[in-house]
């Protein structure tokens, strides 16, 4: 662990010794959530705390701001501010402490706000605790510190439910703010945002940074754009910090192998070629080879690979006289208005486009584009308003129940989000022989099998111990396999992922788009791929499609679209990509 | 109230089972209920009012209805809580008594739990016209007080009698189950693993009945108990009134002869008490188990009540 | 626990605290004579011609100094005077003239029928001459029990049905004091024409009379059945606190006659001699009433009228060999435990009751018991009173429980019972008779009953009646029910007793008034 | 103003429901009006023929046609006229109803309303001192206090607080020979006898309120909004009342118009124990007396009464959640 002792003492904020956080839930074995951290925090200074998922981030965030509660509680160790010891203080100085002290911003700010007190109330309610603005300057006040974050004076009258997530998130910031704090802390101030606004917001933050000068932690498990705006990286590793150092040095030279891993799997979509651990380099051109596909992520063993292709599955596929080609013309989607008196959404308009087989294709834009709506309508989810979907002789978009079946027999779905796709009853045998015996004449021992052998294509070895459990027993990336496993068992020609790694770790994001590609690969599917995230995209397909309000805005080959945008709605998704430095170091 | 989110990785992969037999769901439900200490009491008491029930001939001394012992009478040793105005064993009483509570419970609570669960699924899962139909009739249900159309209903029946209790108490206390159960049908409805079902070609009914409702479960039970709760209550309420069949021998009979002979009068207050109390501890039994009842659909929270 | 009596008598010196009128749970104020939910106070006030002692039948005179019987058509009512109008109007043979006729013009008044028994009445100086319809000697004792209007008043009221008669003017020892809804008071009437006889200024009756209330409050009268009454009431005040349990009517069981197999009279026999009327008696009214006999009539009330010829004064003892064989001849056997038919069918009888009848009920569990024993299935039903009431009346039952006589005349009591006129067809609505026995031997003797004034004719025909009673079995008497008077002489003494029966000490109807100018203070 | 337009709406929809049911249910019983008259004369003593053919000429027994008959009785609740009680003839039932409703209402509305906000506190009470002695007691109490039947509390404190200790009038909603009238003694004397049918529903509902409460609370205590305002430093008590109960009371609110019907039916029990003169006893009488038009009358008013104030806290919600409104 670097030592930062050499620093001033006097321009010290926070000094951090040995610092152990414990959780102790009641009947459950205590989670050492945070174990010897030591480190000192100057006076503005602006430092990023990365770290996976669970690996102690927040809890370490609520111990700096004395905001641990039980189960959390402090087991050692010591948190100076300003000198003062704040985990030993009573919770009332604590509280008093809070003005011109100490702010959090919440992880989930979306969810910050009380849905039924006003924004000007959830102000004054701080005026009032603390008593440092006076009665008189209350709205002024109030006024001036959400101009800080870029709203209008009107939000004040307003209630959270009639903030989208980025003016909520923004708001939680002016809050925080209104307690002139010497230190800030940021819990993932842009998560479940969307890509656009989550880069205004960071720049709010760095702006309001700069001319407060406040101190401040920027917590986050994405390292670029940590990289981006901070100047010093903090790396968290089940509940260490395992590297402490200027996020110049960070990035040029990491130490610790966790953030050479994390470093890694950091690319520029933008770049010429894109290469992460355990995915094929996509460059201007297609890599015609699969089999340096090698990573810790996928145990696909080429003759698991083949036992899998061997058995049903290629049986079908050569008995298939000719693969079929996703055809959607001039397809529009009008939903009814959500509310009386509103206009009614138009979530998609006047999009063509052909999936061919084996094609793999991508469908990027911001949230609410239509990107959803799109894989329902070609998955006979939603019937279109207009335009046609066939898929063979298929007539997608007026497609019956009954034949739905027949449908998703050869056009399957990856959920996006793992831990709502799985029934958290089923174990993972019942989920997957489900489609087996739904839609192939497999019955009793050889469904199992087949079942067993899905398990091996999506590499959850042992296979008989991995069918046994249930969804809860399982990781997110291990869960997101067997999400796709289930799509798989059909044997279906075409696959749609929607936003399929969203939810999921940088550690096991790469892992669950290297099986996509290799399935894609080996089994000679079609994919339509649909993400915001245009790293992904850039990995895992040939040619991209980038929406905009419903509408296909620009399409082309992946690479040249995102090298050479011509759209400014690309150019602008583009730009909301953090870019610490110019062109990605080399690794490996 | 989250539990540790322990990394599923190092668990052994053999604790839990699949969705087995009926039989093995059933033990898993009490092992559950079990799990949790509050439950585990009102499960003791609830036991031992069933068991009562079932072997009242075996442990009662007398007959309930043999009237040939001195009327009136004071807790002695062969009558250990007195006998009634009528010359009955009221121990013996007592102990009979749970028989109806109990039946009356159990059957007015099964058959409301089913109404609420198939007009709550059915109702959660259409999204036409008829859903419209069906939440005004629930609508109506819910504010129609239970009691007085129990009392008018009973008042209008001809016959008093369990059967019409239970009748009764299934007609005025299916809607707010159904209810509960709509609202979480339709977000378990939005959830992605039921249109993954749809995706892996499973029919409407399996979605419903394997996908659903089983992730309802603790609901479900929870609404049963709610019910049989309802019902025992009633039942007693409805007898003290006399508008059920006094000839039966339940609690709620027990304490309308009572006050019909004035036990106070007479200073057997156990007459009184003692019913009244057996309604009240079966009742807290009920919402004890209530308690236990949440880690029946969520396999996480059972297995961190397990430790 | 004990509960200490304590005497909580809110009234001034003089008063008497009376459980006789219940609220539900206030009082609305109606004292129209008439109606049928009228303040039970309205006959301490308005009085009849004369009081029948329900008990024996004898008549007192009120507001007649006396009747005679002409002839069996014709009945002159002596009207007395001297009395007036609480408003100080005087009493008239006019009013009694004008309440007959009132009762004529408004038939829904007519609660006792009274017109089903007067062709026409006139005033003849004092009297007032009823000629009846037919040779109605029972018609006496009906027009007795007539409550008169003051025609000064009721000549004026615009629908007497719905007239409340918020403001009594009567003839009574009482007049209405103040009302409030949950207790009223009585105030002596100074101006009572035997207003010596009445000792007690002012009754006091409040709404709620639980008999938690009537133990613990110090009432001086009470009408309630009470549980163990040695033990609560008299244990209150073991001095003052007594009680007396006459019998009022007979409760039996009613065949349904037009139905097999109760309409075999072997099947009546065996259910009869089947029963331990004794344990059925204590069972239901907890040993204060007395077993009921066969002979149809209320004893010891009607003891002068039974007939010698009744083996045991009419009482049946439970034997069950002879219930067997009985049952035999009626075409029942025993099978095992069972009773069975010739197609081996067990029998099966249903009891009606009505719902709320605690005592009736329990006094049916008995019988299903004792049945039961004997291998019969006894199933009991039981409606609310208004659909066991219209069940009652249209022979929808098998078999029924019901109470008949205590009316005060052996006429009326047997005229209700056996008479074919009652015998409607099965679905139309009868009020007596509801077994429907059918005899024109019968129906013959009832008229010479009706028609005779001698009495020993009378009696003669009685004793006939009685045999047919006891031999046909249209209903299987069970036991007496009790009239349940509880008294206290604390205050005021000259209460009825078994020794001295000069009135039944019902708190309702008008038989009070013999009770109210007969008390006296004590000391 | 849609939203209240439609809940206006709604609860006529369901008033005119409760309105049919209300006329369909006496005409599918056995047994006549004047049945019912003869009944209960007939447990004084046998009733003569002609006494039949008098109660039914006073009572007037309806007629005309089933649609008839509902035209007319529609008309006649428009009216407020309910007929005449057989139990109590020839009075209205509109009049007695009239005189029972109000000492139902503020002996129901009043108790109710208090356990409501009491058990509220202590619910919040409890899962704000989660763990603590102020959560078991409540809780635990509560639980068991919930399961007791209204009849038995009521029977148990009339006679221990009644009779054995003589603190409590035992019956009636006034002493006796009084009359209701507004003065402070009356006031008094009335509250005075409330104040054990009011402890009966006081303690046979507060648990509810507790357990409802507390649950709810502990559920908006681990929000968001929560763990923020008490990170930007607000005052305990404003985080525990304007954020954490503040939003946990909204979904109990909805629970509290729905429970009042169970109040009801459990103050018609309270009522008949104690004598209480309000529309539970009334409706008792009316059962046991086989009186229809007052039954009706009755279940009507009680139905209409908790659907007001399902109506009542519908809108309440709405003014309280900004979420519904718009
Ligand atoms: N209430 C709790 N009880 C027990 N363990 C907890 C509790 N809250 C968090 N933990 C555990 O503490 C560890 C650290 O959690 P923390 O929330 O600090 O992670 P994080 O780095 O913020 O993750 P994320 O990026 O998902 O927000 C995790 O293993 C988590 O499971
Ligand atoms: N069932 C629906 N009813 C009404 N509007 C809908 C419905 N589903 C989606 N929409 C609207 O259609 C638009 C497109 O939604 P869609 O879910 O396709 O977006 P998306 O691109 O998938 O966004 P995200 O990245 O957030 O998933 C949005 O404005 C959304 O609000
Ligand atoms: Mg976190
Ligand atoms: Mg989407």
């Amino acid at each position: 662990m670097s030592a930062t002792d050499t620093e001033a003492p006097a321009a010290t904020l926070l000094s951090v010794q040995n610092l152990s956080v414990v959780y102790e839930p009641t009947g459950g074995e205590p989670v050492h959530a945070v174990s010897g951290a030591t480190f000192d925090l100057g006076r503005g200074d602006f430092v990023g705390l990365v770290g996976e998922s669970g690996s102690g981030k927040s809890t370490l965030g609520f111990a700096l701001t004395g905001l641990s509660k039980p189960p959390a509680r402090v087991g050692g160790g010591s948190i100076l501010f300003n000198g003062v010891d704040i985990a030993g203080m009573s919770s009332e100085d604590l509280r008093v402490q809070r003005q011109g002290g100490f702010a959090m911003v919440l992880q989930s700010g979306m969810n910050a706000l009380n849905p039924v007190r006003s924004i000007r109330n959830h102000f004054y309610d701080i005026f009032a605790a603390h008593g440092h603005i006076g009665r008189g300057e209350r709205e002024a006040r109030a006024i001036e510190l959400v101009g800080k974050v870029e709203l209008p004076a009107g939000v004040l009258d307003r209630f959270s439910g009639e903030l989208s997530g980025g003016m909520r998130q923004r708001v939680s910031i002016a809050l925080a703010l209104s307690l002139e704090p010497q230190l800030m802390i940021f819990d993932e101030p842009t998560t479940a945002l969307d890509v656009l606004v989550q880069h205004a917001v960071m720049n709010t933050i760095r702006e309001l940074q700069k001319s407060e000068g406040f101190t401040a932690v920027l917590i986050s498990h994405d390292l670029g754009m940590v990289l981006e705006v901070t100047e010093r990286v903090m790396v968290m590793h089940n509940g260490l910090i395992v590297e402490d150092r200027p996020a110049a040095d960070v990035l040029a030279s990491p130490q610790h192998p966790y953030t050479r891993m994390l470093l890694s799997h950091y690319g520029d979509p933008r770049a010429e070629i894109v290469e992460v651990p355990g995915l094929a380099a996509r460059g201007p051109k297609r890599a015609p080879e699969v089999s340096h596909l090698k990573t810790d992520f996928v145990p696909v063993s080429a003759e698991a690979r083949a036992r899998a292709a061997g058995t049903e599955g290629v049986q079908r596929r050569e008995g298939r006289a000719a693969r079929e080609a996703i055809v959607v013309s001039n397809v529009s989607k009008i939903y009814p208005p959500p509310r009386r008196g509103e206009k009614p959404v138009r979530a998609v308009n006047d999009v063509s486009f052909t999936l061919e087989p084996g094609a793999s294709m991508a469908l990027v834009g911001a949230s609410g584009s239509g990107k959803s709506t799109i894989a329902k309508m070609i998955t006979g989810v939603e019937h279109p308003t207009s335009g046609t979907i066939t898929f063979g002789d298929l007539q997608v978009d007026r497609i019956k129940r009954r034949s739905l079946k027949r449908l998703h027999t050869e056009v399957q779905m990856v959920f996006q989000d793992p831990y709502s796709a799985l029934n958290p009853l089923h174990t993972v045998e019942y989920t997957l022989t489900r489609p087996i015996v739904n839609f192939s004449k497999l019955r009793g021992r050889d469904a199992r099998r087949r079942m067993l052998e899905l398990l091996e294509t999506v590499g959850l070895t042992p296979v008989e111990q991995f069918a046994a459990r249930l969804p809860h027993q399982l990781s997110g990336g291990q869960r997101q396999r067997v999400v796709i496993a289930r799509a798989l068992a059909s044997d279906p020609q075409v696959i749609i992922a929607d936003e399929p790694v969203s939810m999921l770790d940088v550690s096991l994001r790469a892992g669950v788009l290297a099986l996509l590609d290799s399935l894609r690969e080996t089994w000679g599917v079609s994919m339509l791929y649909i993400t915001h995230d245009l790293l992904s995209a850039r990995l895992v397909t040939d040619q991209i499609m980038v929406l905009n309000q419903g509408a296909v805005v620009e399409e082309g080959a992946t690479a040249s679209v995102l090298q050479n945008p011509r759209d400014e709605y690309t150019i602008r998704l583009l730009d909301a990509i953090p870019h610490p430095t110019t062109p990605t170091p080399e690794h490996n | 109230m989250t539990l540790t989110d322990k990394s599923p990785d190092q668990k052994p992969a053999t604790d839990v089972a699949g969705p087995a037999h009926p039989l093995g769901v059933l033990w898993r439900a009490v092992t559950t209920i079990w799990s949790v200490p509050k439950a585990r009491i009102g499960v003791v008491m609830l036991g031992v009012f069933v068991l009562g029930a079932l072997f009242a001939p075996l442990i009662a001394p007398y007959s309930p209805t043999n009237n040939d012992f001195g009327r009136s009478e004071d807790m002695t040793a062969a009558h250990l809580l007195g006998t009634t105005a009528a010359g009955q064993d009221v121990l013996s009483q007592v102990i009979y008594g749970a028989r109806v509570s109990v039946f009356v419970g159990f059957i007015a609570g099964l058959f409301s739990t089913i109404i609420a669960v198939l007009i709550g699924l059915s109702w959660g899962y259409l999204r036409n016209k008829t859903a419209d139909v069906i939440n005004f009739i629930v609508n109506l249900f819910l504010v129609i007080p239970a009691l007085p159309l129990m009392i008018v209903i009973a008042a209008y029946l001809q016959n008093g009698g369990i059967g019409m209790i239970i009748l009764v108490v299934v007609i005025t206390g299916w809607a707010w189950g159904a209810r509960v159960l709509r609202s979480q049908t339709q977000s378990l409805r939005s959830r992605d693993f039921v249109t993954a079902a749809i995706f892996s070609g499973e029919s409407s009914g399996r979605i419903v009945f394997r996908e659903i409702l089983p992730n309802m479960t603790s609901l479900i039970v929870g609404s049963f108990f709610g019910a049989a709760t309802a019902a025992i209550l009633a039942e007693a309420g409805l007898s003290f009134l006399g508008l059920g069949d006094s000839t039966t021998i339940s609690w709620g009979t027990m304490l309308f002869w009572a006050q019909n002979s004035n036990a106070l009068l007479t200073g057997q207050w156990i007459l009184l008490f003692a019913p009244g109390l057996c309604i009240s501890l079966l009742a807290t039994s009920l919402s004890l188990i209530n308690f236990g009842v949440d880690g029946l659909s969520n396999p996480r929270l059972r297995e961190g009540a397990k430790r | 626990i004990d509960v200490d009596s304590k005497s909580d008598n809110t009234g001034t010196e003089g008063s008497m605290l009376v459980a006789a009128d219940n609220g539900s749970p206030t009082f609305e104020k109606n004292f129209n004579p008439f109606s049928t939910s009228k303040r039970v106070t309205a006959t301490y006030m308005y009085e009849p011609l004369q009081v029948v002692n329900t008990l024996d039948g004898k008549s007192t005179p009120f507001l007649a100094t006396g009747s005679e019987q002409v002839d069996a058509k014709t009945l002159i009512y002596t009207i007395r005077e001297g009395v007036t109008w609480s408003d100080g109007t005087d009493f008239t043979p006019a009013d009694v003239l004008f309440t007959f006729n009132l009762m004529k013009e408004v038939p829904g008044l007519d609660n006792k029928g009274v017109w089903q028994h007067i062709e026409s009445l006139e005033v003849v100086d004092n009297t007032v001459v009823f000629h009846l319809l037919a040779e109605d000697v029972p018609a006496a004792s009906i027009i007795d029990q007539q409550l008169i209007v003051p025609e000064h008043i009721w000549a004026d009221v615009e629908d007497p049905l719905t007239f409340t008669n918020e403001d009594p003017i009567a003839t009574g020892p009482y007049v209405l004091g103040d009302f409030t809804p949950n207790q009223y008071k009585l105030a002596k009437n100074q101006d009572y024409w035997q207003a010596d006889k009445v000792a007690v200024e002012e009754l006091i009756l409040p709404a709620a009379n639980s008999q938690l209330d009537v133990v613990n409050n110090g009432y001086d009268w009470a009408y309630a059945f009470i549980t163990d009454v040695e033990g609560t009431w008299v244990n209150a005040n073991q001095e003052h606190n007594d009680y007396w349990f006459p019998p009022g009517g007979t409760i039996a069981l009613v065949p349904n006659l037009t139905k097999a197999p109760y309409n075999d009279v072997n099947f009546r026999e065996g259910l009869s001699l089947a029963l331990d009327r004794e344990k059925i008696a204590d069972d239901a009214e907890q040993g204060y009433v007395d077993a009921a006999g066969q002979s149809g009539l209320l004893l010891p009330n009607q003891e002068a009228w039974l007939s010698d010829d009744l083996p045991d004064g009419g009482e049946i003892a439970q034997d069950t060999d002879a219930a067997l064989a009985a049952f035999e001849e009626a075409g029942y056997t025993m099978d095992g435990d069972k009773l069975v038919d010739a197609s081996g069918t067990q029998l099966a009888i249903n009891i009606m009751t009505a719902n709320g009848y605690t005592d009736w009920l329990q006094g049916l569990q008995t019988v299903q018991t004792q049945l039961g024993a004997i291998g019969i299935e006894v199933t009991l039903s039981q409606p609310q009173p208004a659909a066991y009431q219209q069940s009652l009346g249209n022979g929808d039952f098998d078999m029924a429980m019901t109470g008949f006589g205590g009316t005060g005349s052996v006429f009326q009591d047997m005229n209700l019972l056996l008479n074919s006129e009652f015998a409607t067809p099965i679905g139309t609505t009868t009020t007596g008779n509801f077994g429907r026995f059918s005899d024109p031997q019968t129906d013959a003797l009832l008229a010479d009953l009706k028609a005779s004034t001698d009495e020993a004719e009378q009696k003669t025909i009685a004793a006939q009646l009685q045999q047919t009673v006891y031999e046909e079995l249209p209903v299987i008497s069970m036991f007496y029910g009790g009239l349940w008077g509880l008294y206290s002489d604390e205050n005021y003494t000259g209460w009825p007793t078994e020794e001295d029966p000069y009135a039944p000490p019902n708190t309702y109807n008008s038989t009070p008034l013999l009770i109210l100018t007969n008390l006296e203070k004590a000391n | 103003m849609r939203f209240v337009l439609t809940k206006i709406g709604l609860l006529l929809l369901t008033l005119w429901a409760a309105v049919t049911l209300n006329f369909l249910l006496p005409r599918l019983m056995p047994g006549s009006p004047a049945d019912a008259a003869l009944a209960k004369l007939a447990q004084n003593g046998p009733v003569s023929p002609a006494t039949k053919a008098a109660i039914e000429a006073q009572l007037g027994v309806p007629t005309g046609s089933m649609f008839d008959q509902y035209l007319q009785y529609l008309g006649n609740v428009a009216t407020f006229d309910f007929g005449v009680s057989y139990t109590f003839f020839p009075q209205p039932v509109a009049g007695l109803v009239a005189a029972a409703l109000p000492w139902t209402l503020v002996l129901v509305g009043l108790v109710t309303i208090i356990a409501f906000i009491f058990g509220t506190l202590l619910g919040v009470l409890a899962a704000w001192k989660r763990g603590t002695w102020l959560d078991t007691l409540p809780t635990v109490g509560g639980t068991f206090a919930s399961a007791f039947p209204y009849f038995w509390t009521a029977l148990l404190l009339l006679f221990f607080l009644g009779y054995v200790a003589g603190w409590f009038p035992t019956s009636g909603a006034y002493g006796r020979g009084t009359t209701p009238e507004f003065s402070a003694a009356f006031l008094l004397d009335a509250i005075y006898h409330a104040i054990l049918p009011a402890t009966t529903i006081l303690i046979t509902s507060l648990g509810g309120w507790i357990l409802g409460m507390r649950s709810t609370m502990i559920n908006t205590l681990g929000d968001d909004y929560v763990t923020f305002a008490e990170a930007n430093g607000l005052k305990p008590r404003t985080v525990a009342i304007r954020y954490a109960a503040r939003n946990a009371i909204l979904p109990n609110l909805t629970s509290f118009g729905l429970a009042l019907g169970g109040v009801v039916g459990g103050s018609l029990l309270v009522e008949r124990v104690f004598a209480y003169p309000g529309v539970g006893y009334l409706l008792y009488t009316a059962v046991t007396n086989q009186d229809f038009p007052l039954m009706q009358a009755l279940f009507l008013i009680i139905t209409i009464s908790v659907l007001l104030a399902n109506f009542i806290v519908d809108i309440l919600y709405g003014i309280l959640d900004p979420r519904t409104r718009r």
